[in-house]
């Protein structure tokens, strides 16, 4: 950020202030505040609303119909494309039917569409995201044995810088020795999916020795909620560091004063 | 039955909430006061493995950076894509940059802006900055894999693609060979599930400290090739770079920032240290019912 | 429901199948004339499959354009040299049509090291398990490479209809698939495959959008009618749908090439399956299947067990002390759109909680993110109150739209909690990096706080901040116990069952390939894991 | 017929998009392409929808002069100001080198000086200003509510506090100065502690949770295909 003119300095002080503001907050709700707020709250609507008017009725309606207009007399598959957009247009406008309560029956078309369509899509992205791979990746064996081919592969595979991989060759014992470090946290990894899992399972009440094998999917649980807070406070953090170099860089910077 | 409702441990946990948010904005200010500070930071396999992939690219090929995130975020992403620009450039490595947000392409332009005139590179020549498509992530990535001038004619600035000589070497997806998907959402799960289960184009992500945790799953099953988790893995990858590319520039942002990081870490550690201390010592711990 | 239920489900079959079959009618051509009458010889037998005349028609002016290749070859025709034999064509399976595998046999003269397929470097253990950038890069560094890279071949291509042939797209550096680009000065010569290649993957077929939709219109600078129509007739060349193609393949070496292989009227086919998926159809159907197995099981009557979700007590309880307190309550939907399960689940929930808020008569506070959600959780509200015997007390105005976006949302909400004195909050759907401000604000107003949420970044500060978390699955499961619904409850059998399968597959998975792993057999293991591959391609 | 055509739309959209995952032919992909079209467009003009609810309830209350009806007209403004520009500047752009105001179809915040103003300065700003007020709740929440009252709750603690230590560089350092190279890397340095808890136990409980989920997405999803849950009838009287 550094040409700025007059309006950049403004807006470099505007935003100044609407952070100052939202900051306020932590102190106590006050006017200054609700203004931020009701501001950003209007503004974001606007741009929302910009943006549907602008990337769906005008690109994705207005444009392709009246080009489309201009070809239907070569070709008549303009006339199909055409009438998908009337289609989509009728069915947007079936959703405004909710403003007359008589008919607004009508709205529950296009809400089924989009509903029905949503679940189509859904099933196999959540199969193909969350159920396969991830078993895919359990389901390797729980030993395992150092071999030099397949850590050289790796190391082919991940395309090392040459002293890197040197370095990692020499630390490759002979073959056919088993890795204990990485054969015990594959045996944790397997107990810790089980025992998650069956804490997830309704149809038997945690009682007996299954309840304490559920209980230790809990704990399983609980490291990784632990592990997410961890980061999750990294991340905030990182976010406060930036507005607060927006206020030391560059505000402070449009006053003259340079830390850096 | 009753507690007793005074004593110092008592009064501690009552404490105004404004002097925990006051300690917080201290600890994060006052190490940007002493510039020169510069923290060590130990480098992860994760981040390790992007460098090494990145690494192993040979001059000439191509590398997709898609910027899916807005400004909010910037602070943790921003420098994971100028690492990775640095990376690829000094090495020749054609970057070519687009994103589903409308809010990726500025921040795109700004980062090569930073980057490219340190190696002599041109935009055209060795990177593109292709804009945004309205539409969502998945009609980009599914267009690009059948050909890229159907999704984006023409680049951010409105050259037509035909025209930027290193739209030749990157006509569909698969010319490429990695993509970083940097994003502060499910996008880069899309990223990832269309362009390397799908395409079988390699994909990295850069994410928020958010996501970082569930993205080891990924790792470990081979769907990721290399992971950045929040700033603290942009400042490892900003010490690889500064290290073993561009040892005048590599620090940047992220490695700046990681003081004040660990100031509030360790800020944070000592609240919850000393929020458990009061409680033991003031008798309160059975007063919710817990899970 | 029964009689017109099962009318309405046959009538969704048959208006399933019937679009279906409309969508791949027009798929049709392709299937029609596949690579079947791939001639197999070097001199040029028999002529071109006739296209119909419906995909001549709407294929504008596929003659007018001039071949845009090289009149000038840049190698010349040796008679000498031997050319590559039995040139064939095979479709890609599992694909939508936009590829076309070409075979061939290596010229006599061709010395170098046979490349594999890539259907043999699926089997070569060596490879098999790289990813196909990673194998490409193996495959170079290869010691043969020097042998390859002195001799080659080069693929020509042009469709049925034109005369000439031209140097294929992917091989020459300037060109576009859709043909749009300049003559490039700097050309000098196609860049030719490896000695010893054995096949050509053709992937530069594109499916022309129907007029209009061209998205160089919606560019700064759209494009003049005959521009576009120029554009339109060259793109159209690459469409298999209206056009077969000649495929010429040499054998080169040292600038000179050989004779070709030919093979004429070939298309790629668009398939009915896609192979790579098909573990994925399984597991749709078997979980499917079993969910609604069980869901019949339920409905017949027969009692389903499942334990009690601790969680949904306390929503009761926060209700009442909300009303003791003589405050209003807040509920929360999330981010979810109104197709999203999650939004779904939360609307059960609602369900319940305004109907033990009507008969108490607690106020409650809905603000929405999204005009769909809003109207239907309108609808979900007053039914409660309804039920409840007050319609009444039902206000529309307390279920309102906030704003769609995210951290608007989140100000405006903490700032109700706060000028509200909300006594009891719950948020139900799948929420993100605003939930910790949702979650504060509530605790310090001293609200009472109950979740239910299939965002699991977000579980660690709901169950830091909140009263009582329902976590992911819990969540889903409350919505199928609070309902009461046979069916509902039967779906979340059919969900226990799928996820015993799953168990108990990894359990067997695991331990026979670590034992076969130590007997050595570690293909086989491979094998196994590969059952539960992911990958399409 | 007023009850039973949603579902069969509802039905028919869900099924074929189901099929068409796993048919590649080019008439099925056209038809997610159109399906897709579809869904974009009825979105557009749903969010009229909502924009008109939060107007009217912002009139509503400027209009009664209820309380704080100043912050709701300050919303109104934001709104009208914001949207006009967006959609007028959505077509007409500056063009800097001719001075002109000219023809476009792009709607890129910064090829419109106005729009990009307060998109980059009231927009943008508030978006990650709100967004980093997590921190400071983040840090109360640590102090105020982060308990180790049973063992649960304790190793969710502990966990965060290793990731936390683990992630900061500082911390990690004097970790690695004291313990680990005194004790000749008998002890693992902290950062690969973290690596391995984020590995091995977070993924383990990470892919139980993804199991369930999905899962949970199935059934549902299977629900609503055969019209067990219809949550389109919601919101519309009748």
């Amino acid at each position: 950020m550094e040409a700025h003119g007059f309006w950049g300095v403004l807006g470099i002080w505007f935003s100044a202030a609407l952070t100052v503001f939202a900051f306020s907050f932590l102190y106590k709700d006050n006017p200054f505040y609700r203004f931020a707020e009701s501001l950003f709250v209007g503004v974001s609507a606007g741009y929302w609303a910009a943006m549907a008017v602008h990337e769906t009725m005008y690109r994705d309606v207005v444009v392709p119909v009246m080009a489309g207009f201009r070809f239907t007399s070569s070709d008549p598959a303009a006339w199909a494309m055409i009438l998908h957009r009337l289609v989509g247009c009728a069915l947007g406008l079936m959703m405004w039917s909710r403003f007359l309560p008589r008919i607004s029956w009508m709205s529950r078309w296009p809400m089924a569409f989009t509903i029905g369509f949503g679940t189509g899509v859904g099933i196999p992205y959540y199969i193909q995201q969350w159920l396969l791979p991830q078993i895919y990746g359990t389901v390797v064996p729980l030993t395992y044995i150092w071999t030099r081919a397949a850590e050289q592969k790796k190391q082919i595979g991940w395309g090392l810088n040459p002293e890197l991989a040197a370095k990692m060759a020499e630390a490759i014992p002979p073959d056919g020795m088993l890795h204990w470090g990485l054969t015990i946290s594959r045996i944790i990894l397997f107990i810790g999916v089980l025992s998650a899992l069956s804490y997830f399972f309704f149809s038997k009440a945690h009682k007996g020795a299954y309840g304490k094998f559920t209980r230790v999917g809990v704990y399983f649980l609980m490291i990784s909620f632990g592990a997410t807070f961890g980061n999750t406070v990294m991340a905030r953090m990182a976010l406060l560091i930036g507005r607060i170099q927006f206020l030391l860089y560059d505000w402070l910077g449009t006053m003259g004063v340079h830390l850096q | 039955m009753q507690q007793p409702r005074k004593g110092f441990w008592y009064s501690a946990l009552r404490i105004d909430r404004r002097y925990i948010f006051m300690l917080v904005f201290v600890s994060l200010t006052v190490p940007f006061l002493f510039p020169g500070m510069r923290v060590p930071v130990e480098v992860q396999n994760p981040a390790r493995q992007v460098y090494d992939f990145v690494d192993g690219l040979n001059e000439g090929d191509g590398v997709l950076v898609a910027f899916e995130y807005s400004p909010s975020t910037a602070p943790e992403l921003t420098p994971m894509a100028t690492c990775v620009a640095r990376q690829c450039l000094k090495k020749g490595v054609r970057v070519y940059a687009l994103s589903s947000a409308p809010e990726g392409p500025p921040i795109a332009a700004e980062v090569f802006r930073r980057v490219a005139g340190d190696y002599g590179r041109t935009e055209g020549e060795d990177y593109v900055n292709l804009g945004y498509k309205p539409g969502g992530v998945q009609a980009i990535v599914l267009g690009l894999a059948q050909n890229v001038s159907s999704v984006f004619p023409t680049d951010y600035v409105g050259r037509a693609v035909a025209d930027i000589p290193a739209m030749r070497h990157f006509k569909k997806l698969s010319d490429l060979k990695l993509c970083v998907a940097l994003s502060a959402s499910t996008v880069a799960e899309t990223w990832m599930g269309l362009a390397s289960a799908r395409f079988g184009v390699p994909v990295a992500t850069g994410v928020t400290g958010v996501m970082v945790a569930n993205f080891y799953a990924y790792l470990d099953t081979g769907q990721l090739v290399g992971l950045l988790g929040g700033m603290k893995g942009a400042a490892e990858y900003e010490r690889l770079i500064a290290e073993n590319v561009d040892p005048e520039r590599g620090y940047w942002f992220a490695t700046r920032g990681m003081a004040s990081q660990s100031a509030s870490h360790v800020l944070i550690v000592l609240f919850v240290l000393f929020g458990n201390l009061a409680m033991i010592m003031s008798g309160r711990g059975q007063r919710r019912r817990r899970r | 429901m029964s009689r017109s239920g099962v009318m309405c489900a046959l009538i969704g079959v048959c208006i399933t199948a019937a679009v279906a079959l409309t969508c791949c009618a027009s798929a049709a051509p392709l299937a029609a004339v596949e690579s079947a009458p791939a001639v197999v010889s070097t001199e040029s037998a028999s002529a071109p499959t006739p296209e119909s005349a419906s995909a001549t028609e709407s294929a504008p002016a596929t003659e007018s354009a001039p071949p845009p290749g090289p009149t000038q070859p840049d190698f010349v025709e040796d008679p000498s040299l031997s050319p590559p034999g039995s040139l064939v064509t095979k479709d890609v399976p599992g694909d939508e049509g936009g590829a076309l595998l070409l075979m061939w046999e290596p010229s006599p003269d061709d010395t170098a090291p046979p490349m594999p397929r890539e259907r043999e470097q699926r089997t070569d253990p060596a490879l098999k398990w790289l990813p196909k950038q990673q194998r490409a890069r193996e495959l170079a560094n290869i010691a043969a490479a020097e042998a390859r890279s002195k001799c080659g071949y080069v693929v020509l291509r042009k469709t049925s209809a034109e005369s000439e042939y031209a140097w294929h797209p992917s091989m020459v550096p300037t060109g576009n698939p859709d043909g749009s680009e300049q003559e490039d000065p700097d050309f000098a010569g196609p860049e030719t495959l490896p000695g010893g290649t054995r096949e050509f993957k053709d992937e530069s077929f594109v499916f022309l959008v129907p007029p209009g939709e061209d998205s160089e219109l919606v560019s700064d600078k759209p494009p003049t009618l005959e521009d576009l129509q120029k554009l339109r007739t060259r793109r159209a060349k690459n469409d298999p749908r209206y056009n077969t193609y000649d495929y010429e393949v040499r054998f080169t070496k040292d600038g000179r090439m050989s004779l070709p292989a030919a093979v004429q009227g070939v298309r790629p086919r668009g398939n009915l399956f896609n192979p790579w998926w098909a573990n994925m159809a399984i597991v749709i159907l078997l979980s499917g299947g079993l969910i609604l197995g069980f869901i019949y099981t339920a409905r017949s009557g027969r009692a389903l067990y499942v334990r009690p979700i601790a969680g949904l007590q306390a929503v009761d309880d926060a209700v009442g002390r909300a009303t003791e307190m003589g405050r209003p309550i807040l509920f929360s939907a999330g981010f979810g759109g109104v197709g999203d399960l999650s939004t779904i689940a939360a609307m059960v929930v609602l369900g319940r909680i305004a109907r033990v808020a009507a008969e108490h008569g607690t106020q409650i506070i809905v603000p929405c993110l999204d005009p769909l959600v809003m109207a239907a959780l309108r609808e979900v509200v007053r039914e409660a109150y309804m039920t409840a015997g007050r319609p009444e007390d039902y206000r529309e105005d307390r279920i309102y739209f906030l704003t769609g976006a995210q951290f608007a949302y989140a100000a405006g909400v903490s700032g109700l909690i706060v000028r509200e004195r909300v006594a009891a909050c719950f948020y139900m759907g799948s929420f993100f990096a605003e939930s910790l401000i949702l979650a504060e604000t509530g605790a310090m107003a001293g609200a009472i706080q109950i979740v239910g949420t299939d965002a699991y970044t977000q579980l660690p500060f709901f169950i830091t901040a909140c009263d009582y978390t329902l976590m992911c699955e819990e969540y889903y499961g409350a919505s199928a116990y609070l309902s009461r619904e046979p069916r509902l409850l039967g779906s979340l059998k059919g969900q226990d069952y799928s996820k015993l399968i799953i168990a108990v597959a990894m359990v067997a998975s695991v331990i026979l390939a670590t034992v076969l792993s130590r007997m050595g057999a570690a293909g086989m293991a491979e094998f196994l894991q590969e059952l539960f591959h992911y990958r399409a391609g | 017929m007023r009850r039973q055509v949603p579902f069969i739309i509802a039905t028919v959209a869900g099924v074929l998009m189901l099929v068409q995952f796993f048919v590649p032919a080019h008439g099925m992909v056209r038809m997610q392409t159109v399906f897709t079209l579809y869904t974009r467009i009825i979105g557009g003009f749903a969010m009229v929808l909502g924009v008109a609810s939060l107007m009217q309830v912002s009139w509503v209350r400027v209009k009664r002069r209820a309380d704080n009806w100043p912050f709701a007209l300050t919303t109104i403004l934001g709104f009208v100001v914001m949207f006009s520009v967006g959609v007028l500047g959505g077509f007409f752009i500056h063009d800097p080198t001719t001075g002109k105001l000219t023809w476009s179809a792009g709607i890129a915040p910064d090829k419109n000086p106005v729009f990009g103003w307060l998109f980059y300065n009231v927009y943008t700003t508030m978006d990650a200003t709100i967004f980093s007020l997590l921190a400071f709740y983040m840090a109360s929440a640590a102090y105020r509510a982060m308990r180790a009252r049973d063992l649960t709750a304790g190793m969710l603690l502990g966990a965060a506090i290793i990731v936390m230590l683990g992630r900061a560089p500082l911390t990690a350092y004097f970790w690695d100065m004291w313990l680990v190279k005194p004790t000749d890397h008998q002890i693992a340095s902290l950062g690969e502690i973290t690596e391995w808890l984020l590995t091995y136990p977070n993924t383990a409980a990470t892919r139980a949770l993804m199991f369930g989920t999905g899962l949970a997405a199935l059934a549902q999803g299977v629900r609503i295909l055969v019209g067990l849950e219809r949550p389109y009838m919601a919101g519309t009287g009748d």
